[in-house]
C-alpha cells in the first residue's frame, strides 16, 4: 500500500544541507529523530484526548469495555486523568522516556511487552520485503534494458500492474497460484524461511512496481547522459554500463524512497500478518483497532515512527553511500 | 433430534474409536497402523482457528467460546455429558442432592494430579469455586454458571459441599461446562498475566508455549489420567502435541488445510464443507453449540417493536429459509426455536414464521405504519419505519452477515428500513449498552435450558454494572419470568420439561425473536486425522483420542 | 559539395578514412532523414583535422559514427570508413569494443557529466585500462596516476580517489582526455572537448591535445567555433546541413573562404570586429558607422582599491549622461558555513548610448553584481543610484515605479518566461506593467516590439517553448524594451547561441542601442564578444574588478594576466 | 525547430495513454450514469441466483446473495470513485495550505511546517489512517478522511518544493524586474504553475487513494455490505474465494484497472507538464 500513496518523489537531494562534516550531519540528523518522536508523541497524546468520552473508558476499550466503576478509577489514577492537561501531559511524556507505553486492556499485560513480541517479526518481513522489492526491481529493469523496445514496454507494463495492485488481492493470488495450485510454499506463515516467503511477495510486488517505476524513469535518463556515450566509447559492454554505471544512477531516487517505501511496508504489514496469520505488529494493531485498544494502538504507532524515521537516517546514510555528491558539491 | 448430534464423521469416529479399543485391549495394547485405523503413537497435529486470539487462556477470566476451544485441550471439569445429554460423572465420581436443593455434595477421583504436581483435592474446587467468583478474576460465563453457590466447604480431602443461595437445577450441566474447569490452586495464585499465559489443569495436554499472534503449542499429558466416564480408547493421548494457530483469514485457513499445513480448522465455511463432501482427504465434524439457537432478537423495549403487531410484521415479512439454503449450502439447518436443537427440551413453532407478506402488510397499516415516503418505506407520524441492526463482525460468520443483507432487502419490500452497521466488538457492545437497536443477534452457549432465564428473565434487561445485558429482546413478561424460576428450581425431570415449554411458547408466541439455526460449529479436518469427537457439553472438540495416521 | 581528400598533404598513412559516409535516422514515416549526408575525410597519425559547423550541422554525428555510436536507429553507411585498417561498419559486438577506447578514443564535452559523476575519475581510467591492457590492479593504479600527471593535472595521486565535482572544470576535461588516451589509441575523437571551459583553461586542453597530436596520435577535433580550432587543426572541414562544403588549412578557411557558408560564419566571429560593425549579413549597416571606440574612452570605470583610475581620469567623457553608478558594492554570501564573496567594493557607472563589458571567469561574481544593479539582491555595502537618485537603499514598493527604467536580458531566455504564457501574454505583460490588459493598444504594441526585435508579430501566439533559441533570445530584448527603459542589462544575453544566431543577435542589441540611446551592461565570459560589443570594459575575478578602462587602453596597457588573455582574443 | 517538434509530438497519446484514458472514461461514465451501462439494481437480492459463474446474463457472476457482480461493480465505480476522489481533495488541499506556507512563508514558518510535516511522515500512512480511525470511530467518511489525512504530508513535501522551485524560477526573477509585486507574483505565476503540478499529483494518487480505501474496507473499517464498493465487495468475496474466483477477481480487476489508469494518466501529464516547464 504505498503510502505515499504518495508518490514516490525522491526528497533527500533537496533537503540535504550542503556541507556539513559528517559528524555534525549524524548529529544534526539524530536530534532531528528526537525532535520527530517527542512531537510524535504529542499528536498521540492529543489523539488520545480527542476521543469523545470518558478518556478513562476509552483506555479501557470504549462504551463497549464493559469496565466498572473500580476499574475506571484505577485508570484515572493510574494515567493522572485528574490532573491538569499539562501535568497529564508532562506524566506522559516521563513515562514515555523510561520506556512505559501503558496497560493494554485487551493483552491484560503492558504494551511494550506485547510490542517487544511482534515487533521482531514484523521488521524481519519488512526487511525482506525490502530487499525482495530491490531485487525484483532491479531485475526488471536489467532485464527490460537488454530486452529492447518491446521488453521495456512489457516491464513498465508490469511495474504499473504491480504497483496497483492491493495487498489482500495479491495474497489471495499468490495463495491460489503458489499454494493450492503449484503446492509449493505455505500459503500461511510457518516457522522457518519457507513461510516468509509468500508474505514478503505480497509486500514486495506492488513496492517494486513503484520502485521501478521511480528506477525506469531515472534510468532513462541515465542512459542518455554522456558519460554512458563515453563508458561505450571505451569500449564497455552494455552489460557493465547497466550495472556500473546507469542503475547506480538510477537508484538513487528510489534508495531516497527507501524510507518511504519502508513505512508503506508496515502499512502493508496490517493486511498481510492477517491473511497469512503471521505475528507482527501489523496483526496487533489491527486488532487493537478493532478492539479499540487506544494505548496499544498509540504504543505501536509511536514505535513504529521510532523505528521509521531511524530507518530513514540509514536511507539517508545509504543515500549519502552511494551519492558522494551532496558532500562535495555545492551549488 | 439425537440423530442431529452424531453427524456422521463423529459417528464414525465414535465407532472407530470403539474398534480400536476392543482391538486394543484384545492385543495388549499394541498400536499398529491398520487401514481401519488402529491408533498411532506421536505426531503433531496443527489446528488452525478462525476465532480471534484469546487474550487469556484460562476460561475463567472472561470466559468465551475461542477460550473453551482450546481449554478443553488442557482442564477438565467436575462433570460431563453424554451423548444423550446424561451427566456422568469426570473428575467427581458421585454426586448427591438435599431435598430443599440447597446443598450437593461431591466425590471426588483421589488419584489425580494437576500438572504441576499438585493433587486435585476438596480445597482445589473449593479454590476454583472461588477464583471464578473472585470480581479480580472478571469471569463473566463461569460467574453466571456458578451465580447460585454461596459456600464450599471441603468435607474431607476428597468430598466437597456446595451450598446454594437457591435451588439449581442446571447446577450439574454449569459444572459440566469449561469456563468452569478445575485449575490448579497453586497456579491459580499466580499474577493473572502468568495465569492467563499458561493455565495449569487435569487434561491429556499442556500448555507449552504460547507465541503470540501466532499459535499455542500444547504437549501431552504423559500421566494423564483422568478421561471422562464415556471416553473410550486407552493409553490416551496419542498426539506428542499440537499446534494451536490464529488464522483469522477464512481463505487462508482452508488453504492451509487444503496444503497440509493444518490438520483441523474451525469456522469453515459453509461453501468449502460443501465442497469438502467431494475430497476424499477432507471430513467434516459438525457440532452444534448447545444454549440459544442464534436468532436475531427485536427489541421489544423501544419502538417500534414495542407494538407486537410491527414485530410480527417483521417476522412475517422476511424470507429467512431461502438465504439460509443459499448461503449456507444445505450446512444449516432453519431453527425454529429459542434453544438449539441439541437441547432435548427445545420447542418448535414452524408456524409461526411461515413468509406471509400481505399478513405483514395487513399489520403494518394496523399499527399505524400505513403510508409509504418516495424511497418505499412505510412512515407514522412523518417518522419513517427504520430498524437499526448493529451486526458484531467478531462474531457473525460473513455467510450471517449476508443473510441479514438479504433480511435488509427483504424488509425493505414491506416498507422497513434496516439499517445494518457493522461494528467491532467493543462498539458494539457500545450500541447495546446505549439501547441503540431493534434488532440484533448475539448467540449465547450455555448447557441446558437454563439458557432461557439468562436471555429473557425480565431480570437480565436491568444491565449489570458494566452496562452489559442479556435480555437484548427486552422481554418483560412476569409469566415468563415465573416459570422460569420455576422451571431453574425444580428437580423433577418432567416438570421442568414442561415449565421450559411453555416458557418457550411465552417468547415465540409473542415475537420477541426470529430463530435462525444452530450456533454453527462446523470443523474441516484433514483424513489423516482420526479419533477426533466433540464434547457433548459445549460441543468443543477434543483432542484426547485424536491420532494422526502416519 | 563533398569535400575532395587533399592525399599529397597526408603525412603517413591515414588513420581514419571516411568515404561517402551518410547517417540517417528514421522519421515517424518510416522515411529516413539524413542528418549526414556523403562526408569524406581522413585523418593521419600525428595529425589534427578539425569538423567546424553549428548545432545540427552533422559533425557530432560524423565523429560518432567513427566509433559506431551514431545513435539509436541511426542507419549508416559509407563506401569506405575503416579506422586503423579496420572496417568499423563491419565490425560487431565485441570486436567494436575493442575498438571503441583501444583503437579510437573519444573525449566528450563537459567532464562534469562525461565521467560519471558518482565514481572516482582514476575508476573511470582504470577501467579502460582494464579493458585493453592486460594490466593487474596495481599496475592500473600506477597506470592512472602515470596518465593524470601526462595530461598536466597536480598531484595525480590524489585526484584520482576524487570525483569529476569535486574537480575544478580544466582539471576534469583534463580527466576526461587521460580516460580517453588510456587505451592509447590511435585516433583520439574530441568532440567540443573546451566549450564548457572559460578561455584561459580553453587554451591550456587544446594545448594538451596539440602535444597529443605531435605525440604521433591522430586527433579528430569538433567544434562549434571557429577559432579555437585556429591554433591547432591541420586541416578544417566546415560542415552544415549534414554535408561537407568547404576544407582547407585554417588559414585558407578564415582568410578566404569560399563557400558563402563559411563566409557567413567567419563574419559572425565577434572576435576582432570593430564595434559596430555587423556581424550577420543582411543586417542593416549602421548608420554612423564604426565607432572609434578605442579612440574616445567615455566611461569612467573605477578600479578597485582607487589605484590606477588616474590613468584614466584625464580623459573626461565626452558624451552620454550617467545613468546608473555603482559605487563600492559588496555582497558576500554564506553557503555551508563558509563565505564566498561574491562582489567586492565594485564600482562602475553606466552612460547613455555606451556599453560597459563586464568579463571574467565562471564564478567571478558577474551575475551577483547584475543582480545587485537590478535590485534582485541587497548589496551588504555600497550604494546604486538610478539617474542619480538613489536605488539600491530603497524598499522594493518603492522601486517598483522606477523599474521600467531598467530592463534585463537572461541568459537562459527559455527559463525566464513563464512556460505557461504565450509571447503575447509575456509582452503584454512586460507592457501594461500592472495597467489595466486593455486588448486593442496592448495588441499593437506587442506587434510593435516583435516588430522591433526582428519577429514576425504571429508568433505572439506562440509558447516560449516552441520558439528557436534566437527568437526567445529577441522575445527577451523585446520584453526588456517594453517598458522603454534607460538602461538594459545583459547577462550572457548569446552564449547559449549558435556563431550566426549570436552575431543577428548582437547586431539586434546594437541597432537598439544606436536607436535609444540605451546604456548597457554587457555581462559575458566570451571576450570576442565583449571586445565587439563593448565601449569600455571591466574584467571581474574573485568579486572584484581587476582592471578596467576603455577597451582600448585595456587591450594596450594588459597590467592582470587575465588582461593579457584578453588582449590575445582580439588579436586572433 | 527540434523543439518545436518535440512539443508536438510530445502531446500526442501513447498507446497505453489511449487505453489508460479509455478506461478512465468508461469508470467516469459508470461514476456518473451508471445505469447507461448496467440498468439493473446492484442491491437487488435474488436467491435462486446465488453463486452464478459469469455468464452471458451475469457477465462477471453473481454473489452469495444472487446480485449481479457486473452491475455492482459498475454501480461501485461511483462510490470507489466519490471516496478516491474526495480522500485525494482532502489529502491535496490540507498539503497545498502546508506547501505554500511552507514554501512562502518566511523561513521560521518554513521550519515550522517543514518539521510538522516531517513528524507527519514519520506515520506510515495507513498507521496515521488508523490511528484516526481510533478517534472517530470507523465508517466510510472517517476512513475517507484517514486516508486523506494519511496521504497529505506527502503532497506536502511535493508541494513545497514544487512552490519554491517555481519561486525560484528565472521567469519570476524576470517579473519582479518588472516590477511586480509579490501577490501578483503567486497570483500569476506560482499558483498556476504549481496548481499544473496539482493535477498530476492529484491523478497520479487518486488511484493509490482508491486502493488505499479499499484496504481499509477490507479489514472492515470503511465501506460496509452490501454497499457496492469495490473494497468492501472483495473483502466478501475472498470468503468464497476456494469456490467461486469471480467473487473477488472482477471487483480486484476494478480497483488495479482503475488505479492504473489513473496512474498512466498522472504520468503522462507530469511528463508533459515537465516537458513544459
Amino acid at each position: 500500500m504505498a503510502g505515499a500513496l504518495t508518490l514516490p518523489v525522491p526528497t533527500t537531494g533537496a533537503r540535504r544541507s550542503p556541507a556539513p562534516g559528517n559528524r555534525r550531519w549524524l548529529l544534526l540528523r539524530a536530534g532531528g529523530v528526537v525532535f520527530v518522536l517527542w512531537a510524535a508523541a504529542t499528536i498521540t497524546f492529543f489523539a488520545l484526548r480527542l476521543i469523545p468520552g470518558d478518556p478513562a473508558e476509552a483506555i479501557l476499550g470504549g462504551p463497549g469495555s464493559q469496565a466498572g466503576p473500580e476499574a475506571l478509577e484505577q485508570v484515572r489514577r493510574e494515567y493522572g486523568l485528574d490532573q491538569p492537561l499539562l501535568v497529564q501531559y508532562l506524566t506522559y511524556l516521563g513515562r514515555l522516556a523510561t520506556g512505559d507505553l501503558g496497560q493494554s486492556y485487551s493483552l491484560h499485560k503492558p504494551v511494550a511487552t506485547a510490542i517487544g513480541e511482534q515487533f521482531g517479526a514484523t521488521l524481519a518481513l519488512a526487511l525482506c520485503s525490502l530487499v525482495l522489492a530491490w531485487a525484483l526491481a532491479c531485475a526488471l529493469a536489467a532485464w527490460s534494458v537488454r530486452g529492447g523496445r518491446v521488453a521495456w514496454a512489457i516491464g513498465s507494463g508490469l511495474e504499473l500492474v504491480a504497483a496497483a495492485v492491493p495487498h489482500f488481492w495479491l495474497a489471495t493470488v499468490l495463495i491460489l497460484l503458489f499454494s493450492l495450485t503449484l503446492g509449493i510454499l505455505p500459503p500461511v506463515s510457518v516457522p522457518g524461511p519457507l513461510g516468509i516467503v509468500l508474505p514478503a511477495l505480497t509486500m514486495a510486488i506492488p513496492l517494486a512496481g513503484f520502485l521501478g517505476q521511480v528506477m525506469r524513469e531515472s534510468l532513462l535518463t541515465a542512459m542518455e547522459s554522456p558519460f554512458v556515450t563515453t563508458a561505450r566509447a571505451r569500449g564497455e559492454s552494455e552489460v557493465r554500463i547497466f550495472w556500473r554505471h546507469t542503475l547506480r544512477h538510477a537508484a538513487i531516487p528510489a534508495v531516497g524512497l527507501s524510507g518511504w517505501a519502508f513505512g508503506s511496508l508496515i502499512s502493508g504489514a496490517v493486511v498481510v500478518e492477517s491473511v497469512f496469520a503471521r505475528q507482527g505488529l501489523g496483526r496487533s494493531l489491527l486488532s487493537a483497532v478493532q478492539l479499540r485498544d487506544v494505548t496499544l494502538v498509540t504504543g505501536i504507532v509511536l514505535v513504529v515512527a521510532l523505528a521509521y524515521t531511524v530507518m530513514t537516517l540509514v536511507t539517508d546514510l545509504a543515500d549519502r553511500a552511494i551519492d558522494p555528491r551532496g558532500r562535495a558539491v555545492t551549488e | 433430534m439425537p440423530s442431529r448430534r452424531f453427524s456422521r464423521p463423529r459417528a464414525a469416529a465414535v465407532v472407530a474409536a470403539a474398534a480400536l479399543f476392543l482391538a486394543a485391549c484384545s492385543s495388549g495394547g499394541g498400536t499398529s497402523g491398520e487401514a481401519t485405523g488402529e491408533p498411532v503413537s506421536g505426531g503433531t497435529l496443527t489446528y488452525a482457528s478462525g476465532d480471534a486470539e484469546p487474550s487469556c487462556l484460562d476460561p475463567h477470566v472472561g470466559g468465551n467460546y475461542p477460550q473453551a476451544l482450546i481449554a478443553t485441550q488442557y482442564l477438565e471439569s467436575l462433570v460431563s455429558l453424554d451423548d444423550d445429554g446424561e451427566v456422568i460423572p469426570w473428575l467427581a465420581t458421585e454426586w448427591t442432592e438435599s431435598n430443599d436443593g440447597l446443598t450437593w455434595e461431591f466425590s471426588l477421583r483421589d488419584d489425580v494430579t494437576f500438572t504441576d504436581g499438585t493433587p486435585f483435592d476438596a480445597e482445589a474446587v473449593a479454590a476454583n469455586v472461588a477464583h471464578v467468583q473472585d470480581p479480580a478474576t472478571a469471569s463473566s460465563t463461569g460467574y453466571l454458571a456458578l451465580a447460585k453457590i454461596k459456600d464450599v466447604v471441603a468435607v474431607d480431602d476428597h468430598t466437597v459441599r456446595l451450598e446454594l443461595s437457591a435451588p439449581d437445577s442446571a447446577l450439574l450441566e454449569s459444572l459440566s461446562q469449561v469456563w468452569v474447569a478445575m485449575e490448579s490452586p497453586k497456579a491459580l495464585e499466580r499474577s493473572q498475566e502468568d495465569n492467563c499465559a499458561a493455565p495449569v489443569g487435569t487434561g491429556p495436554f499442556v500448555v507449552d508455549q504460547w507465541e503470540r499472534q501466532d499459535s499455542v503449542t500444547l504437549v501431552r499429558n504423559d500421566d494423564y489420567s483422568s478421561p471422562p466416564a464415556d471416553a473410550e480408547g486407552a493409553g490416551l493421548p496419542y498426539l506428542d502435541s499440537i499446534v494451536w494457530r490464529f488464522i483469522p483469514d477464512s481463505a487462508s485457513r482452508y488453504a492451509a488445510l487444503q496444503s497440509g499445513e493444518a490438520h483441523v480448522i474451525d469456522n469453515a465455511q459453509p461453501d468449502t464443507i460443501r465442497s469438502a463432501e467431494s475430497d476424499d482427504s477432507i471430513e467434516e465434524l459438525d457440532a452444534p453449540r448447545p444454549g440459544a439457537a442464534n436468532r436475531i432478537e427485536l427489541n421489544s423495549g423501544k419502538a417500534p417493536f414495542d407494538d407486537e403487531r410491527v414485530r410480527e410484521a417483521f417476522i412475517r415479512a422476511v424470507n429467512v429459509d431461502d438465504g439460509i439454503q443459499s448461503l449456507f449450502f444445505g450446512t444449516a439447518e432453519r431453527s425454529y426455536s429459542p434453544l438449539s436443537s441439541v437441547e432435548p427440551l427445545g420447542l418448535s413453532l414452524p408456524d409461526l414464521f411461515t413468509v406471509d407478506t400481505d399478513a405483514a402488510a395487513d399489520l403494518l397499516d394496523e399499527a399505524g405504519w400505513d403510508e409509504r415516503d418516495a424511497e418505499g418505506y412505510r412512515v407514522k407520524d412523518g417518522k419513517r419505519l427504520t430498524l437499526d441492526f448493529p451486526v458484531s463482525t467478531n462474531q457473525s460468520i460473513p455467510a450471517e452477515q449476508s443473510l441479514f443483507e438479504q433480511i435488509q432487502a427483504d424488509a425493505k419490500t414491506a416498507g422497513f428500513e434496516v439499517n445494518l452497521h457493522p461494528l467491532d466488538l467493543s462498539s458494539w457492545y457500545g450500541a447495546l449498552a446505549q439501547n441503540d437497536y431493534n434488532l440484533v443477534s448475539a448467540p449465547y452457549t450455555k448447557v441446558g435450558p437454563d439458557v432461557l432465564r439468562i436471555l429473557y428473565h425480565s431480570a437480565s434487561i436491568e444491565p449489570a454494572p458494566s452496562g452489559y445485558f442479556a435480555n437484548l429482546a427486552q422481554v418483560d413478561d412476569a409469566e415468563l419470568d415465573e416459570l422460569l424460576i420455576q422451571a431453574s428450581s425444580t428437580s423433577d425431570a418432567g416438570e421442568r420439561a414442561d415449565l421450559y415449554e411453555r416458557a418457550q411458547r411465552i417468547i415465540l408466541e409473542g415475537h420477541y425473536i426470529l430463530p435462525l439455526y444452530d450456533q454453527q460449529n462446523h470443523f474441516l479436518r484433514s483424513s489423516t486425522v482420526h479419533g477426533l469427537r466433540a464434547m457433548p457439553t459445549v460441543s468443543t472438540p477434543t483432542f484426547a483420542g485424536a491420532w494422526l495416521a502416519p | 559539395m563533398t569535400g575532395q581528400v587533399l592525399t599529397e598533404r597526408a603525412v603517413t598513412a591515414p588513420v581514419l578514412t571516411v568515404r561517402d559516409l551518410v547517417v540517417a535516422f528514421p522519421d515517424r514515416r518510416g522515411q529516413g532523414r539524413r542528418v549526414v549526408d556523403g562526408v569524406s575525410f581522413h585523418v593521419a597519425a600525428g595529425e589534427c583535422v578539425a569538423i567546424v559547423g553549428e548545432s545540427g550541422s552533422g559533425k557530432s554525428v560524423t565523429a560518432r559514427s567513427i566509433l559506431g555510436l551514431a545513435g539509436e536507429g541511426a542507419r549508416v553507411s559509407a563506401t569506405e570508413l575503416t579506422v586503423a585498417g579496420q572496417d568499423v561498419l563491419s565490425l560487431s559486438g565485441r570486436s567494436l569494443r575493442r575498438l571503441r577506447g583501444g583503437t579510437v578514443g573519444l573525449i566528450a564535452q563537459d567532464a562534469l557529466v562525461s565521467l560519471d559523476p558518482l565514481r572516482p575519475i582514476g575508476r573511470e581510467i582504470g577501467d579502460t585500462l582494464a579493458l585493453h591492457t592486460g594490466l593487474d590492479a596495481a599496475a592500473r593504479r600506477a597506470r592512472t596516476v602515470e596518465l593524470l600527471e601526462r595530461v598536466g593535472l597536480p598531484e595525480a595521486d590524489l585526484r584520482a580517489g576524487q570525483r569529476p565535482g569535486q574537480l575544478s572544470g580544466g582539471q576534469r576535461q583534463r580527466a576526461l582526455i587521460a580516460a580517453g588516451i588510456a587505451g592509447e589509441p590511435e585516433l583520439l575523437v574530441a568532440d567540443e572537448p573546451t566549450t564548457a571551459l572559460d578561455q584561459p583553461v580553453q587554451a591550456g586542453v587544446l594545448r594538451l591535445l596539440g602535444q597529443l597530436r605531435d605525440d604521433g596520435t591522430g586527433v579528430l577535433l569538433i567544434s562549434h567555433d571557429l577559432s579555437v580550432v585556429l591554433g591547432i587543426a591541420d586541416r578544417v572541414l566546415v560542415m552544415t546541413d549534414g554535408v561537407v562544403v568547404e576544407e582547407g588549412t585554417p588559414s585558407e578557411v578564415f582568410e578566404r573562404p569560399r563557400h558563402p557558408y563559411t563566409r557567413k560564419l567567419v563574419d559572425a566571429v565577434p572576435a576582432g570586429r570593430p564595434r559596430g560593425l555587423p556581424l550577420s549579413a543582411g543586417a542593416p549597416p549602421s548608420a554612423v558607422g564604426p565607432r572609434p571606440a578605442a579612440a574616445t574612452p567615455t566611461a569612467v570605470v573605477e578600479r578597485s582599491g582607487g589605484s590606477g583610475t588616474a590613468a584614466h581620469e584625464a580623459t573626461k567623457p565626452t558624451f552620454g549622461e550617467v545613468l546608473l553608478e555603482a559605487s563600492g558594492l559588496s555582497r558576500t554570501f554564506q553557503v555551508g558555513g563558509r563565505e564566498i564573496v561574491a562582489a567586492h567594493d565594485v564600482s562602475f557607472s553606466l552612460r547613455a548610448g555606451r556599453t560597459l563589458g563586464l568579463v571574467g571567469e565562471s564564478g567571478s561574481g558577474k551575475s551577483t553584481t547584475a543582480r545587485l544593479l537590478l535590485g534582485l539582491e541587497r548589496p551588504d555595502a555600497g550604494e546604486v543610484t538610478l539617474l542619480g537618485e538613489p536605488w539600491s537603499p530603497l524598499p522594493e514598493t518603492e522601486r517598483r515605479p522606477r523599474r521600467s527604467l531598467l530592463g534585463a536580458v537572461f541568459q537562459d531566455a527559455l527559463s525566464s518566461f513563464d512556460p505557461r504564457w504565450t509571447v503575447g501574454a509575456i509582452l503584454a505583460d512586460a507592457v501594461t506593467r500592472g495597467r489595466s490588459t486593455r486588448h486593442g493598444p496592448v495588441r499593437a504594441e506587442v506587434s510593435e516590439l516583435l516588430d522591433t526585435v526582428g519577429l514576425d508579430p504571429a508568433l505572439a501566439t506562440r509558447r516560449p517553448l516552441h520558439l528557436s533559441g534566437g527568437q526567445s533570445q529577441r522575445v527577451s530584448v523585446a520584453r526588456a524594451l517594453a517598458a522603454d527603459p534607460r538602461v538594459l542589462i545583459l547577462d550572457e544575453p548569446v552564449s547559449a547561441l549558435d556563431v550566426s544566431v549570436q552575431a543577428q543577435v548582437l547586431d539586434l542589441l546594437d541597432r537598439l542601442q544606436r536607436e535609444r540611446d540605451l546604456a548597457y551592461l554587457l555581462i559575458t565570459h566570451d571576450l570576442g564578444v565583449a571586445v565587439h560589443m563593448s565601449d569600455d570594459i571591466a574584467v571581474m575575478q574573485a568579486g572584484r574588478i581587476v582592471e578596467s578602462g576603455p577597451a582600448a587602453s585595456v587591450f594596450e596597457s594588459p597590467g592582470h594576466p587575465y588582461a593579457r588573455l584578453l588582449r590575445d582574443a582580439v588579436r586572433l | 525547430m527540434s523543439r518545436v517538434r518535440a512539443g508536438v509530438v510530445a502531446f500526442r497519446p501513447t498507446v497505453a495513454e489511449a487505453v489508460a484514458g479509455v478506461v478512465l472514461l468508461l469508470i467516469l461514465l459508470a461514476a456518473l450514469w451508471p445505469s447507461l451501462l448496467a440498468p439493473g439494481d446492484p442491491l437487488a437480492v435474488s436467491h435462486t441466483d446465488a453463486f452464478q459463474a459469469p455468464s452471458p446474463a451475469h457477465l462477471f457472476g453473481t454473489d452469495e446473495s444472487g446480485r449481479d457482480i457486473y452491475t455492482r461493480v459498475v454501480h461501485g465505480a461511483s462510490e470507489s470513485l466519490r471516496i478516491g476522489v474526495l480522500a485525494t481533495a482532502i489529502g491535496i488541499g490540507l498539503a497545498t495550505v502546508l506547501g505554500f506556507v511552507a514554501g512562502l512563508g518566511p523561513r521560521w514558518l518554513d521550519f515550522g511546517t517543514t518539521r510538522f510535516v516531517e513528524v507527519l511522515f514519520a506515520f506510515p500512512g495507513l498507521l496515521l489512517a488508523l490511528l484516526f480511525i481510533v478517534v472517530t470511530g470507523p465508517g466510510v467518511l472517517s476512513s475517507t478522511i484517514a486516508v486523506g489525512l494519511a496521504t497529505a504530508p506527502g503532497y506536502a513535501r511535493i508541494i513545497r518544493s514544487q512552490v519554491r522551485r517555481t519561486a525560484a524560477a528565472e521567469f519570476v526573477e524576470a517579473a519582479r524586474v518588472l516590477g511586480r509585486g509579490r501577490l501578483w507574483i503567486i497570483a500569476r505565476h506560482i499558483l498556476p504553475n504549481v496548481i499544473a503540478a496539482l493535477f498530476v499529483l492529484a491523478t497520479l494518487g487518486l488511484g493509490q487513494a482508491i486502493i488505499w480505501v479499499s484496504s481499509l474496507s477490507y479489514l472492515g473499517l470503511g465501506a460496509v455490505p452490501p454497499a457496492a464498493e469495490w473494497g468492501a465487495m472483495l473483502a466478501a468475496g475472498r470468503t468464497y474465494i476456494a469456490n467461486f474466483w469471480w467473487m473477488t477477481f472482477f471487483p480486484g480487476l476494478a480497483i488495479v484497472a482503475s488505479a492504473a489508469a489513473a496512474t498512466v494518466i498522472g504520468r503522462g501529464l507530469q511528463k508533459r507538464n515537465r516537458s513544459a516547464a
